[in-house]
């Protein structure tokens, strides 16, 4: 059962590089932590970054140096505040000479209309947003379309083709068939989308386990690159049914954020320090982890019979 | 906490609670918004049918969420879904009777800035964003703004209209609306921490209640144009016992919302 | 637990108007056969029947008399032949002087994008598909629409959306929250697009069943006017670990639906003759549904946590 | 059943199924695709992934499918999904290799009729139509064809094209597919009951291999224009035991695709 698995450096060394186009998804569930931390450890360069709600990953990557560009649609550190580190690359006043970091700013529905556009392998998307807005004046690729069955104008987006899509998921086979319960967010648009897919879940399963209930499986092996097995992967947010969010970790990242050297030593303790994941699991502490541990409240099983 | 036994914040968000007594389906915003709503599911709207952008509908938080992706939102839901679902299926099908959200700046006329204080390619602060305020705005039923009052919020020209409210005014936004085929007739209330807001025949905001303990010279100093006044101005009933308990003991015991 | 719970008789009564534009969708899995039986006893009329694929059910309403326009992309009895007394009512050699049924076709990826279209309220959905074929001559509702971002030109077609979607299902609650697994054809997106919705169902839960596994809800009940409890309505077509398809039944409709005088022969026995599906099923006898239960296939089941 | 000790079906279906040899993903149509798909994933391509337009990606029959919607299609598969995404996300997105067609008429080019034989407004007999074969042809990367021969089948001109071919020729059909961004590159093989055809530089079929039994003559008599033929013509290896085991005991032990 080797497949495509195999460690987060080999997969971000062989399937990141320099330049590309990279969505991490994840909306406040399955965010690729993990992943993020080893593009920063591996110093890649000139990266733009795709992702519906930027959060702690992108201020920690962005602080990190691996960004030109950010392709967003709410930039915040959710239920804390702002993103500090992007918003000193972004606001006048605290660039110091640096060149800002380019933005290209969409609404939840936009950037999940670009993926879909993507994963659809279409040159446009329709949606009745940014009526009224200001936001198509600020990002003319937000655009006007007329119905071809009435005088009715709305706006359409274009596709969103990252280079690479990362996924955090409860759980894969070694191929690359990967399941998720709970909030999905626009990964399997993402995933669709991208020319690389890199899987990481928190358990690696037989395919029997996948085949047994194929309905819920969000992600197949046929479009993913390479399986990354990190449990823990996506702390400080959560996995539906494995961990909570890690409200703490979010509420002690604003004042480190507030201030560039304090972030600079957070990455060096969390991220450049240490070799992977497992280091910073532990890290962390045992007890720690154990306080994110949720009761169970298990899905029951259906019966989708044998038909021979 | 004010002398009356409750603080501001407490007294806004029961009173953007009480707003939701008829409400259905509501699509819930991120901050006060989440509190607001979780609050009138169990108070005056037990059957309230609370929508996440996050992709979930139905939900049933056995906390209050830590944020609107909270995995109890999802525990015991009626559905979890895509995001495209979410957003096309539910929000864009009209299917939504009242968006939620907050605001960093508002006009008289309920039209939301979230995206940048001073200019857009320079800004002197850069907000969040849009999220999924500009779509809400558009195509919920009605739009509710919960939002603490001050010069710099409630200003007579907002720096970047993020979501549209009453546009220009009333006559204005409903031939644009109606000849768009927008799904929602725009803001019926913004709850503050000094009183409620409903909007009347121009479009413009009009104060028909004032929270207890609040004042007009209050009012008028934290609102940059000369707000309309209800020549039968009302005082907010002050939070319940019951309200303070849900918010102190089971909503926002760490004060995050209601400090 | 009563709720939306009411009799096929009475949905059909109140939900199935003269005229109306009804689909029953499920793509082979899922047919609402008892569905459309109702509406034959119930002697409908002037109905504008969509559906993918118009199958058995189709074959029968019509030759039942209910329709006077049919909205398709495949019209076949699957694995058998032609659909003989919907193709008596298309070809102008077997109509003896009566008016023909309208038709209005599109492929599959047309018909799922008019309903797609319809269930997000959008005026059209484009897609690539029929570049160079004859079907936009045949249907003056496939038109071309150009991109926005480039001199591309795709096509496009327009909603659908039904005044009444009728699904079959495995199973809902008594509010309507209903829960699918197995093949998911366009009934999502035809109960979304439609203005009133039947749900019919295997078996009633109680809604604790559906919040167990949320990410399993496939129609909220929230779109749901009436849920209908009826098991076995969905035969000879089959429900995913329940039965399995009756293919005799396909084979044997064939000689049937050649002959118009053994058709109204079989819908006065299987049909007018009978109150309800109870009775039809009754009438098929034990033997035969024994004969169409498949073996056991668990999905198993995942953890969704308790989160307090 | 011929003295050879197999059927023209056999050979058809055999022959067919060993053209899938190095395909990866097939899109399997109803009909005779269905047996010829399955046997050959049993025969000479055990990883290949079938994908069912019903929603399967991935499936593992324990039996042949008795439609394309066969429950046991998805018992045991990689990933059921909507109809949309399997359109939009599988096909439309560029993944699928072989799409694998029927078809009542087809045309020297390759071009397909499935949707009726006469007027289209007054047919003389009104076929099935495209289901999903429209979009197949145009975004499978390539397109195989199983059909009998006949010169009702085998046409001059098709009375109605469903799904395109090779148009009008092999340049006219790169030069649109190139310039409308077409994911296909059209059609490479149609097997039918006496042969095996690949299509030349100009687009039009060529008769390259020659089933046990058949002759030129048969070949001739059973197609509307005068054939192409390729001058290193081959004859078709016979069914092995094996291929004829799966179809007779497996596959279809009915009969009714070998019949």
């Amino acid at each position: 059962m080797t497949g495509k698995v195999t460690s987060m450096r080999d997969a971000v060394a062989a399937l990141v590089r320099d330049g590309d186009t990279v969505a991490i998804e994840g909306f406040t569930h399955l965010i690729g932590f993990s992943a993020g931390h080893e593009i920063v450890r591996q110093r890649k360069r000139d990266l733009v970054l795709a992702r519906m709600t930027p959060d702690v990953i992108y201020d920690q990557m962005i602080a990190g140096g691996v960004a030109r560009k950010l392709i967003f649609s709410w930039l915040g550190n959710p239920g804390v505040g702002g993103l500090n580190a992007i918003r000193r690359r972004i606001e006048p006043a605290s660039l110091a000479g640096e060149p800002p970091l380019e933005i290209e700013e969409y609404s939840h529905f936009g950037m999940v209309a670009r993926y879909t556009a993507g994963a659809t392998n279409l040159p446009f998307m329709p949606l009745r947003s940014y009526f009224e807005s200001d936001l198509p004046k600020a990002n003319p690729l937000i655009r006007p379309i007329k119905s071809p069955y009435s005088d009715e104008v709305l706006y359409c987006v274009p596709p969103l083709n990252p280079d690479v899509a990362i996924i955090h998921a409860q759980r894969a086979d070694a191929s690359g068939d990967t399941q998720i319960w709970g909030l999905l967010g626009c990964q399997k648009e993402a995933a669709f989308a991208a020319d690389r897919v890199i899987v990481v879940v928190e358990e690696l399963v037989d395919e029997s386990v996948v085949r047994a209930d194929p309905n819920r499986t969000v992600i197949p092996g046929l479009i993913v690159d390479a399986v990354v097995v990190e449990p823990f992967g996506a702390h400080p947010s959560y996995v539906q049914g494995a961990y909570d969010r890690d409200n703490r970790f979010y509420l002690d990242w604003d004042p480190i954020s507030r201030d560039e050297d304090k972030v600079q030593a957070w990455l060096r303790e969390w991220v450049y320090d240490l070799p992977d994941r497992a280091a910073y699991v532990e890290k962390l502490g045992a007890e720690r982890i154990a306080s994110l541990r949720p009761g169970p409240a298990p899905s029951g099983s259906v019966d989708y019979g044998s038909y021979r | 906490m004010s002398e009356l036994g409750f603080s501001k914040s407490e007294m806004m968000i029961a009173a953007a609670a009480r707003e939701l007594a008829t409400a259905r389906v509501c699509f819930v915003g991120v901050g006060l918004p989440n509190i607001a709503v979780n609050l009138a599911k169990r108070t005056v709207a037990p059957d309230l049918e609370m929508v996440y952008e996050a992709g979930v509908f139905g939900a049933r938080p056995a906390r209050l969420p830590l944020s609107i992706g909270d995995p109890t939102i999802v525990t015991g839901a009626t559905a979890v879904v895509s995001m495209f679902e979410l957003f096309g299926y539910y929000l864009q099908r009209g299917l939504v009777d009242v968006g939620f959200l907050g605001a960093a700046q508002i006009d008289r006329f309920g039209n939301i800035n979230t995206t940048v204080i001073g200019d857009y390619e320079r800004p002197r602060t850069r907000l969040p964003g849009s999220g999924g305020a500009c779509e809400i705005a558009i195509n919920a039923r009605e739009v509710f703004v919960i939002m603490r009052q001050s010069k710099r919020s409630f200003v007579d020209r907002i720096d970047f209209r993020t979501s549209p409210g009453n546009l220009g005014g009333a006559e204005q936004s409903e031939a644009i609306r109606r000849a768009g085929g927008w799904n929602g007739r725009g803001p019926s209330v913004v709850v503050t921490d000094l009183g409620i807001w409903h909007f009347d025949d121009t479009g413009e905001m009009r104060l028909d209640s004032l929270h207890p303990g609040a004042t007009l010279e209050e009012v008028r100093a934290t609102i940059a144009w000369e707000p309309k006044v209800s020549a039968d101005l009302q005082t907010t009933p002050p939070p319940t016992a019951e309200e303070l308990r849900l918010v102190r003991e089971e909503l926002d015991p760490g004060g995050i919302y209601t400090k």
